[in-house]
C-alpha cells in the first residue's frame, strides 16, 4: 500500500469537485427522458428563479449590514429608536407578496396541467398527441418488496423491470397489495403513491430511448431499500422484440400471484408471458384470494345500505388483549438472529446481527 | 427623549396588596383551555367517524343497529343532568352546602343512568354481531361514542370525589374552584353530545 | 405447557430473546450506559446528594428549575439522537454496489425511526419548552408559572417518555416505522413486535406533558403578566411562546386521538387503519400531518423570538417592526393550520386540493419573509456587538433563507411530484430545524445561560461550537441536496449506484464536523463551570438586556422578583434603566409561593410503568398501574396544602446580598 | 389587565332563569329534530339533515351561552377569544379531513373509479 494515498485520493477528489456537480446536472431529475418531467423540472428552474429575486437581494443585505453596523465601525451611523418606517414596511410586505402571487398563479397552472390523473395533451414540446394512437396502459403493483407490471394490451407481466416505447403516452394504474409505496421513475414522471385498497393513475410519457432506474420512494419496511426497477426506453421495433422475449416465460396464475405476493427481497426481472384475466382488478379489489369478497362489490352492498353479513375469515390478526398465551411471541421480528429457515425468500445472506463491520470492509467497497 | 416623558412613575408595585395573583386565579381560564384541548381530540374522532362512516365492509349499517328511542332516552337524561348541574351551582352561589351536595347527587346518578343505557346499547349491539372490529364504521362509532361515554364516567368519579370534599371541607373557595370547573366539563359534556346525536345517530339513520 | 402459560402471564411476551445479547453495538452501548449510570449514582451516593436532589430538583415546582431540566433532558437526548445520525451517515457512506454496510435493515430502519423521533419530540421540544419555562414567567414579571405542579408533572411525563424510547434500546426493539409510525408498516400484521408500542407509548405519555405545559403556559402568558404590561408591550418572545403554546395545544389532541385510534388497531383489533374491513391508512396519514406540519411552527415561532430578543439587544436598538412582527406571527399560527396536506401532495388528492394547499403554504412565507427583514432593519443602523448569540443570528440568517426558499419550492405540487421522499426533502427540513430551530435554541442558550448560573459561558469553546456547527451543516447537507436533485430517495439503506458514493462520504465528513461542534459544547459548559469565577457577571445584566428578565439577579431568587415590576414601555428593563428607576431595597413583605410536591414523579413513573406493561402485554401490571394511576391522581386532589409564604427577612436577605453586590460591581 | 384581576366579573356564574330558559330552549331544540327523523313527516332526506345540523348548531350556542356562560366579559374575553378559535380549528380538521379524504376515495376508490373515465 502506498503511503501516499490518502492525500492523492483527497487530491482526486478535490479535482473531480466540479466534474462532480456538472454530473449532478445530468441526472434524472434535472435532466429526464419524459416530457412529464421534463415539464416537472422546468417549474423547478422558474420557481428558483423566481425566488432568487428576493432571496439573493436579502442575503446580500444580511451581509452588508452585519459587517458595516458592527459595533467597532465607529463611522456608521447609530440610531437606537428607529424602529418604523411605513414605507419600508410597506416593501417588506409586498414585495414577497408580489413573487408568491406570481408563483401562485404557477402553481395553480401547472398543478391542474400536471395532474397526473389528466390525460397527456402532448408528446413533448410542440409535438400534440396523435388522436390516432391510444395510451400504452400499464397496471402497475407493489408488492413486498418488488415491482409487478401487467400489459394488458400486450397480454404480459413482468417483475422489476418495465419497458415503454418511446413517444407513446402511457397510462399507469397503480396499486399495491399491502404496504404504501410510492412508484418514482425521476426521468419518466413525477412520483404516485400506491396504496392497497386504492387504484392510482399517471399518465406520463417517455421521449428518449435509453436504461434508466425506477424505485419505490416511500419507506415500505424490511426489503425496501432494494424495491428498485429497470426503466427501458425502446423504439417501437425494439418494444416489439422485448414483448416477444417476455412472452417465453410462464403464465402468472392465482396460486402464482399468491407466491410471488410473499415479501421477498432483491428479486431480480421476472418475465410472465400471459396473465390471468382480471387479476389487476382483483388485486385493488383485494379479493385475490379465493373466497374474499371483492371491495367493489361489498361497497356497493354497503351503498344499498349494508346488511348482517360474517366478516370475511383470516384477514387480520386479532387485537393484543385477544391474544392467547402461545401468540403472544414477539413476532417475526425477534431480535435473535432468525433461523436460515425462517429467512424471507430471496432475502440476501447478510446476517441479523448488527456490526458485520468486517464483512463490510472486505467487501469491495 | 427623557425629556418630553413627564417624571418617572412606578416602575414597583410597592404595596403586596396592590397586586397581588390569587393562587389559582387561572385556573378557571386554564380549565376552559383544557376543554378546547379536549374538543379537538373529539374534533379528531368525528373527523374519523366521517371519513369511516359509509364503510360497512358488508356488515350491518346504521339504519340496522340504532335504536332511537334508546337515543332520545339518553339525550334526555343527559339534558336533565345539565340542568340539576345548574341548581347545584345555584345552591353553591347562595352559599347552601346541603342543597349543593344534593343537586350533584341528583346530577351523578343521571350521569351513571346515562352510562348505563350505553352499556345497555353496547351490549346488544355486540351481543348482534356489531362489534368494533366488524368493520371500519363501528370501529369508529365505538370509538366516539365510548370517548364521550368514558368522559361521563369520568365527570361521575369526579362527582364522587366532589362530594367527599364538600363533606370534609365546605364551600371553601378552592372546592368552589373545583365545582366550576367541573361545571365546565359537564356541560361541555353535553355540547360534545349534541354533536353526536346528531350527526352520528340522527343522520346515521337518515343516510 | 402451564409453565408456559403461567410465565407468559406474569411476564407478558417478555422473554430472554427480548434482549439484544446478539447486538454487539447494542451491548457496548448497554454496557456504557450501565457504567455511565452507576457512576453517576455512586457520586450522588458518595457525597450524599440524593435528599438534595430530590428536595431541590426532581420535585421542585420552580419554572426555572423545571425550565433547566428540560433543557438538560433536551441536551442528553441530543447526543443520543446525533449518535444515530453518525450510525446512519456512516452506513449511507458504505453501502455501495457489493457492500451492504455495517447495520441490517431492521437495525437500520430502528435508527432513522429513533433519529427523527427522538429530535423532534426529546430534543426540539424539551429545549424549546425548557427556554420558555425558564425565560418567560421572567420577562412578564411573574413569580411562577399559572399552574406550578402541572408543570412539573409535564416535565416528569416527557422524561417517562424518553425513558421508555431509551429502554428500547435495550429491551426489545424500537419502531420501524419512520418518525411518524406510519401505517400500514407498523400495523399489527407488518410489525407484531414491541416497536410501534413502545413509540405510541413513549409519545402519547410525553405527548400529554406537552399538551399540560402548553395549557399552563398560555394561562400563565394571559394571566400573570406585571400589571402596565399589556398585550402590546409584552416582549416578542412572549408574544412567540404565547403563539406557539396555543398552536400545540391545538394540534397535540389531534397526535394524540391518531395514536390512540393506532393503539386501538394494535391492541383491540379495530379497523381504523387496516387495509381490510373499511379500515383507511391514508387517515393516519392525515391525522398525523395535521399534527405534523403545524408541529414545525410549535418549535420555530419560540425561536424566531429568541433571535428578536438577541438582535434588539446586541445591535442595541429597539426592535424594528415590532408590531409587525406580532402580526406576523399571529398569521403564521394561523395559516400553519391549513397547510397540512403538502406532505403527501402525490398521494392523488387531485389538482385542486393539491394547488390550494400549496398556495397555502407559500403564503406563509410572506410572514416568515418579513420577520427576516425585521430582522435586517434591526441592524440597519445599530451597533453589532458580536457575541455567541449575535453570531449564531447571523449563520441563522443565511442559513434559513435557503431552507425557505427550498420550502417553497417544495409547495409548488408539479416540483413537489419529482422531489417528495427525496433527499432533498430531507435537506430541507434540516436546513430549516438545524439552521432554524437548532441554531436559535444554540443562541438562546449562550444567551440566558449567565442568567441561569450567574456566569457567561466560555466564548472560545463556543466559537468551536459555532464553526463546528455552521460548518458541519453546510458541508453535512450540501451534498444531500445534490443527491436529491440526482433523484435518490430517503431511508435508503444500500445504494447500486457507485457514482452517488462520494457525496454520501462528503455528508458524512460534515456529520464529523458536527460531531466537533457538539464535542465543544460540552466542553465549553465544561470549562465555563470550571472558570466560573472569571466569567461570573454580578450585575444581572451581562448583555446590557432590554427584558425584565435582567432586572433581577443571576441566577434569579426563588421568588424572582422581590417587588414585581410596574410596566410602562416595551423593552420595560430598558425603559426602566432608561428613566432611572431605582431598586427597592426596603419594606419587602413575605412571599407567596407554591410548594415543591414529589406528586408529579411519582405519577410519570406509574405511567411509565403502564406503558412497559401494555407494550409486553404484562396486563396484570397494566390493571395494577392504571389503577394506581387514578387511586394517586384522586388523592393527590385531597392535598389542600400547596402553597407557603416566604418570610419577609428572607427576602431582605436575600436582596441585600444582592444590593452588596451591586455596590461592589459598580 | 389590571381591570380582571379583581372583582366577580370573572367568575362565570348563571341565574336560576338562565338555567331555565337554557333547559327550554335545548329541549326543544333536541326534541325537534328526533321527533323529525323518527316520524320521517318530511319525506326529503336532504332537507331532514340539513334541518337537524342548522338546530344543532344553534343548540350548541344555546349552552354555550346558557350553560357554559361564554360571553365577551368572562376572564377579558379571553374565553370567547379561546371558543371561537377552538371552533374554527375543529372546523378545519373536520372539513379538512373529509375534504381531501373525499378526494382520494373519488380519485382511487374501486367503487367510483369503475363509473369514471378509464
Amino acid at each position: 500500500m502506498r503511503r501516499d494515498e490518502p492525500v492523492s485520493n483527497v487530491r482526486r477528489i478535490l479535482a473531480l469537485m466540479p466534474l462532480l456537480l456538472l454530473a449532478a446536472c445530468n441526472r434524472a431529475v434535472l435532466d429526464p427522458a419524459g416530457d412529464v418531467a421534463v415539464q416537472q423540472r422546468d417549474i423547478i428552474y422558474i420557481s428558483t428563479a423566481l425566488m432568487l429575486l428576493i432571496i439573493v437581494p436579502v442575503m446580500a443585505l444580511i451581509v452588508v449590514f452585519a459587517w458595516h453596523y458592527r459595533a467597532k465601525n465607529q463611522e456608521a451611523t447609530y440610531d437606537p429608536d428607529f424602529d418604523h418606517s411605513t414605507s419600508l414596511e410597506l416593501v417588506i410586505w409586498s414585495a414577497p407578496l408580489l413573487i408568491i402571487i406570481c408563483l401562485g398563479a404557477l402553481t395553480w397552472w401547472s398543478t391542474h396541467l400536471l395532474d397526473p390523473f389528466r390525460p397527456l395533451n402532448r408528446i413533448a414540446a410542440g409535438k400534440p398527441i396523435d388522436p390516432a394512437v391510444k395510451p400504452l396502459t400499464v397496471q402497475v403493483v407493489s408488492l413486498d418488496w418488488k415491482w409487478l407490471f401487467i400489459y394488458p394490451e400486450q397480454g404480459v407481466a413482468t417483475v422489476n423491470e418495465l419497458a415503454l416505447p418511446v413517444d407513446r403516452p402511457v397510462r399507469f394504474d397503480l396499486t399495491s397489495t399491502n404496504m404504501m409505496n410510492t412508484f418514482y421513475a425521476p426521468s419518466l414522471a413525477g412520483m404516485i403513491y400506491t396504496m392497497p385498497g386504492m387504484r392510482s393513475t399517471l399518465h406520463a410519457v417517455l421521449n428518449r430511448p435509453g436504461d434508466y432506474e425506477g424505485m419505490s420512494a416511500n419507506y415500505s419496511g424490511e426489503g425496501f431499500s432494494d424495491m428498485r426497477f429497470k426503466l427501458k426506453g425502446l423504439d417501437q421495433a425494439g418494444f416489439d422484440a422485448w414483448v416477444a422475449r417476455v412472452k417465453s416465460g410462464p403464465r402468472l396464475d392465482t396460486p402464482g400471484f399468491l407466491a410471488l405476493a410473499e415479501p421477498s427481497e432483491k428479486v431480480p426481472a421476472m418475465y410472465y408471458s400471459s396473465v390471468e384475466a382480471n387479476l389487476f382488478d382483483r388485486i385493488y379489489n383485494r379479493c385475490v384470494k379465493p373466497g374474499t369478497p371483492c371491495m367493489s362489490a361489498v361497497m356497493r352492498h354497503d351503498g344499498e345500505g349494508g346488511g348482517h353479513g360474517a366478516p370475511p375469515p383470516g384477514q387480520k390478526p386479532e387485537g393484543a388483549l385477544f391474544k392467547d398465551g402461545a401468540e403472544k411471541g414477539t413476532g417475526p421480528n425477534v431480535t435473535a438472529p432468525r433461523a436460515p429457515d425462517g429467512r424471507a425468500p430471496g432475502s440476501p445472506k447478510t446476517d441479523k446481527i448488527s456490526f458485520n463491520l468486517l464483512a463490510a470492509a472486505r467487501s469491495p467497497a | 427623549m427623557a425629556e418630553t416623558q413627564p417624571p418617572a412613575p412606578a416602575f414597583y408595585v410597592l404595596d403586596p396588596h396592590e397586586h397581588h395573583h390569587e393562587p389559582g386565579s387561572g385556573t378557571l381560564l386554564g380549565f376552559w383551555i383544557y376543554l378546547m384541548s379536549d374538543a379537538l381530540i373529539f374534533a379528531t374522532l368525528f373527523a374519523t367517524y366521517g371519513v369511516l362512516s359509509t364503510s360497512y365492509a358488508g356488515g350491518p349499517s346504521p339504519r340496522e343497529i340504532f335504536e332511537l328511542p334508546l337515543v332520545a332516552l339518553n339525550t334526555a337524561i343527559l339534558l336533565v343532568s345539565s340542568i340539576t348541574y345548574g341548581f347545584a351551582m345555584i345552591a353553591m352561589q347562595e352559599g347552601r352546602l346541603g342543597g349543593t351536595r344534593l343537586w350533584l347527587a341528583v346530577t351523578g346518578l343521571l350521569g351513571m343512568a346515562f352510562v348505563g343505557v350505553e352499556l345497555y346499547e353496547f351490549g346488544n349491539l355486540i351481543a348482534e354481531g356489531a362489534t368494533p372490529q366488524r368493520s371500519a364504521f363501528l370501529s369508529a362509532f365505538f370509538t366516539l361514542v365510548s370517548t364521550h361515554g368514558l368522559h361521563v364516567s369520568f365527570g361521575i368519579l369526579w362527582i364522587g370525589v366532589m362530594l367527599v370534599q364538600l363533606g370534609q371541607r365546605g364551600l371553601h373557595a378552592e372546592n368552589q374552584r373545583r365545582l366550576l370547573c367541573l361545571s365546565m366539563f359537564w356541560h361541555f359534556l353535553d355540547v360534545v353530545w349534541i354533536g353526536v346525536f346528531t350527526f352520528v345517530y340522527l343522520l346515521g339513520v337518515l343516510r | 405447557m402451564t409453565g408456559e402459560t403461567v410465565t407468559s402471564a406474569i411476564f407478558g411476551r417478555l422473554t430472554w430473546e427480548s434482549f439484544p445479547i446478539h447486538e454487539p453495538i447494542l451491548l457496548v452501548t448497554f454496557a456504557v450506559v450501565v457504567l455511565l449510570g452507576l457512576g453517576i449514582v455512586g457520586a450522588v451516593t458518595k457525597y450524599r446528594l440524593w435528599g438534595w436532589l430530590w428536595r431541590e430538583w426532581l420535585t421542585s415546582v420552580d419554572h426555572k428549575k423545571i425550565g433547566i431540566m428540560y433543557i438538560v433532558l433536551g441536551i442528553i437526548m441530543l447526543l443520543r439522537g446525533f449518535a444515530d445520525a453518525l450510525m446512519m451517515r456512516a452506513q449511507q457512506a458504505m453501502a455501495f454496489g457489493a457492500s451492504q454496510g455495517y447495520l441490517p435493515a431492521h437495525h437500520y430502519d430502528q435508527v432513522f425511526t429513533a433519529h427523527g423521533t427522538i429530535m423532534i419530540f426529546f430534543v426540539a421540544i424539551p429545549l424549546v419548552v425548557g427556554l420558555i419555562n425558564f425565560v418567560m414567567p421572567l420577562q412578564i414579571g411573574a413569580r411562577d408559572v399559572a399552574f406550578p405542579f402541572l408543570n412539573n408533572l409535564s416535565f416528569w411525563l416527557t422524561v417517562a417518555g424518553a425513558l421508555l424510547v431509551m429502554v428500547s434500546l435495550f429491551v426489545g426493539e424500537f419502531s420501524r416505522g419512520g418518525w411518524l409510525n406510519y401505517v400500514p408498516v407498523t400495523n399489527l400484521q407488518n410489525s407484531p413486535d414491541t416497536g410501534p408500542d413502545y413509540y405510541l407509548w413513549a409519545l402519547q405519555i410525553a405527548g400529554v406533558g406537552t399538551t399540560l405545559s402548553a395549557i399552563n403556559m398560555v394561562t400563565t402568558i394571559i394571566k400573570m403578566r406585571a400589571p402596565g404590561m399589556t398585550m402590546m408591550k409584552m416582549p416578542v418572545f412572549c408574544w412567540t411562546a404565547l403563539c406557539s403554546n396555543v398552536l400545540a395545544i391545538a394540534i397535540f389532541p389531534v397526535l394524540t386521538g391518531a395514536f390512540a385510534l393506532l393503539m386501538l388497531d394494535r391492541y383491540v383489533g379495530t379497523n381504523f387503519f387496516t387495509n381490510d374491513l373499511g379500515g383507511n391508512p391514508m387517515m393516519y396519514w392525515n391525522l398525523v400531518w395535521i399534527w405534523g406540519h403545524p408541529e414545525v411552527y410549535v418549535l420555530v415561532l419560540p425561536v424566531f423570538g429568541i433571535y428578536s430578543e438577541i438582535t434588539s439587544t446586541f445591535t442595541g436598538k429597539r426592535l424594528f417592526g415590532y408590531s409587525s412582527m406580532v402580526y406576523a406571527t399571529v398569521v403564521i399560527t394561523i395559516l400553519s393550520y391549513l397547510v397540512w396536506l403538502h406532505h403527501f401532495f402525490t398521494m392523488g388528492s387531485g389538482a385542486s386540493v393539491n394547488s390550494f394547499f400549496g398556495i397555502a403554504t407559500m403564503v406563509i412565507s410572506i410572514p416568515t419573509g418579513a420577520k427576516i427583514f425585521n430582522w435586517l432593519f434591526t441592524m440597519y443602523r445599530g451597533r453589532i456587538r458580536y457575541e455567541l448569540p449575535m453570531m449564531w443570528v447571523i449563520a441563522f440568517m443565511l442559513t434559513f433563507v435557503v431552507g425557505g426558499m427550498t420550502g417553497v419550492l417544495l409547495a409548488v405540487p408539479p416540483a413537489d411530484f419529482v422531489l417528495h421522499n427525496s433527499l432533498f426533502l430531507v435537506a430541507h427540513f434540516h436546513n430549516v430545524i438545524i439552521g432554524g430551530v437548532v441554531f436559535g435554541l444554540f443562541a438562546g442558550l449562550d444567551y440566558w445561560f449567565p442568567k441561569a448560573f450567574g456566569f457567561k459561558l466560555d466564548r472560545f469553546w463556543g466559537r468551536i461550537h459555532f464553526w463546528g456547527w455552521v460548518i458541519g451543516y453546510w458541508v453535512a447537507w450540501t451534498p444531500i441536496y445534490v443527491v436529491g436533485l440526482m433523484g435518490t430517495t430517503r431511508r435508503v439503506r444500500h445504494f447500486d449506484d457507485p457514482s452517488l458514493q462520494i457525496w454520501f462520504v462528503l455528508a458524512a465528513i460534515g456529520a464529523l464536523i458536527i460531531l466537533v461542534g457538539i464535542a465543544a459544547f460540552v466542553i465549553q459548559i465544561a470549562v465555563s463551570i470550571m472558570r466560573r469565577d472569571q466569567l461570573r457577571d454580578t450585575t444581572g445584566d451581562p448583555w446590557h438586556g432590554r427584558t425584565l428578565e435582567w432586572s433581577t439577579a443571576s441566577p434569579p431568587p426563588a421568588y424572582n422578583f422581590a417587588f414585581t415590576p410596574q410596566v410602562h414601555a416595551l423593552d420595560a428593563w430598558y425603559d426602566m434603566k432608561d428613566r432611572g428607576a431605582q431598586r427597592p431595597v426596603t419594606g419587602f413583605a413575605p412571599i407567596h409561593m407554591p410548594r415543591n410536591t414529589g406528586a408529579g414523579v411519582i405519577l410519570s413513573a406509574m405511567a411509565m410503568v403502564l406503558g412497559f406493561a401494555m407494550i409486553w402485554y404484562i396486563w396484570w401490571l397494566a390493571a395494577v398501574s392504571a389503577v394506581a394511576l387514578l387511586v394517586y391522581g384522586v388523592a393527590h386532589t385531597f392535598n389542600y396544602n400547596r402553597d407557603y409564604y416566604i418570610p419577609a427577612d428572607e427576602v431582605a436577605e436575600e436582596e441585600d446580598a444582592r444590593s452588596r453586590l451591586l455596590a461592589a460591581g459598580a | 389587565m389590571s381591570e380582571t384581576a379583581h372583582g366577580h366579573a370573572e367568575v362565570p356564574h348563571g341565574s336560576r332563569r338562565g338555567y331555565l330558559i337554557g333547559f327550554l330552549l335545548s329541549v326543544v331544540l333536541t326534541a325537534v329534530p328526533f321527533w323529525l327523523v323518527m316520524t320521517g313527516v318530511i319525506g326529503d332526506a336532504a332537507t331532514v339533515a340539513a334541518i337537524i345540523i342548522a338546530l344543532a348548531v344553534v343548540q350548541i350556542l344555546v349552552h354555550t351561552v346558557c350553560f357554559l356562560h361564554v360571553n365577551s366579559q368572562s376572564e377579558g374575553g379571553w374565553t370567547l377569544l379561546a371558543y371561537a378559535f377552538a371552533a374554527v380549528i375543529v372546523l378545519i380538521v373536520i372539513a379538512g379531513s373529509l375534504w381531501i379524504m373525499y378526494h382520494l376515495n373519488t380519485n382511487m376508490m374501486p367503487m367510483t373509479s369503475m363509473d369514471g373515465p378509464s
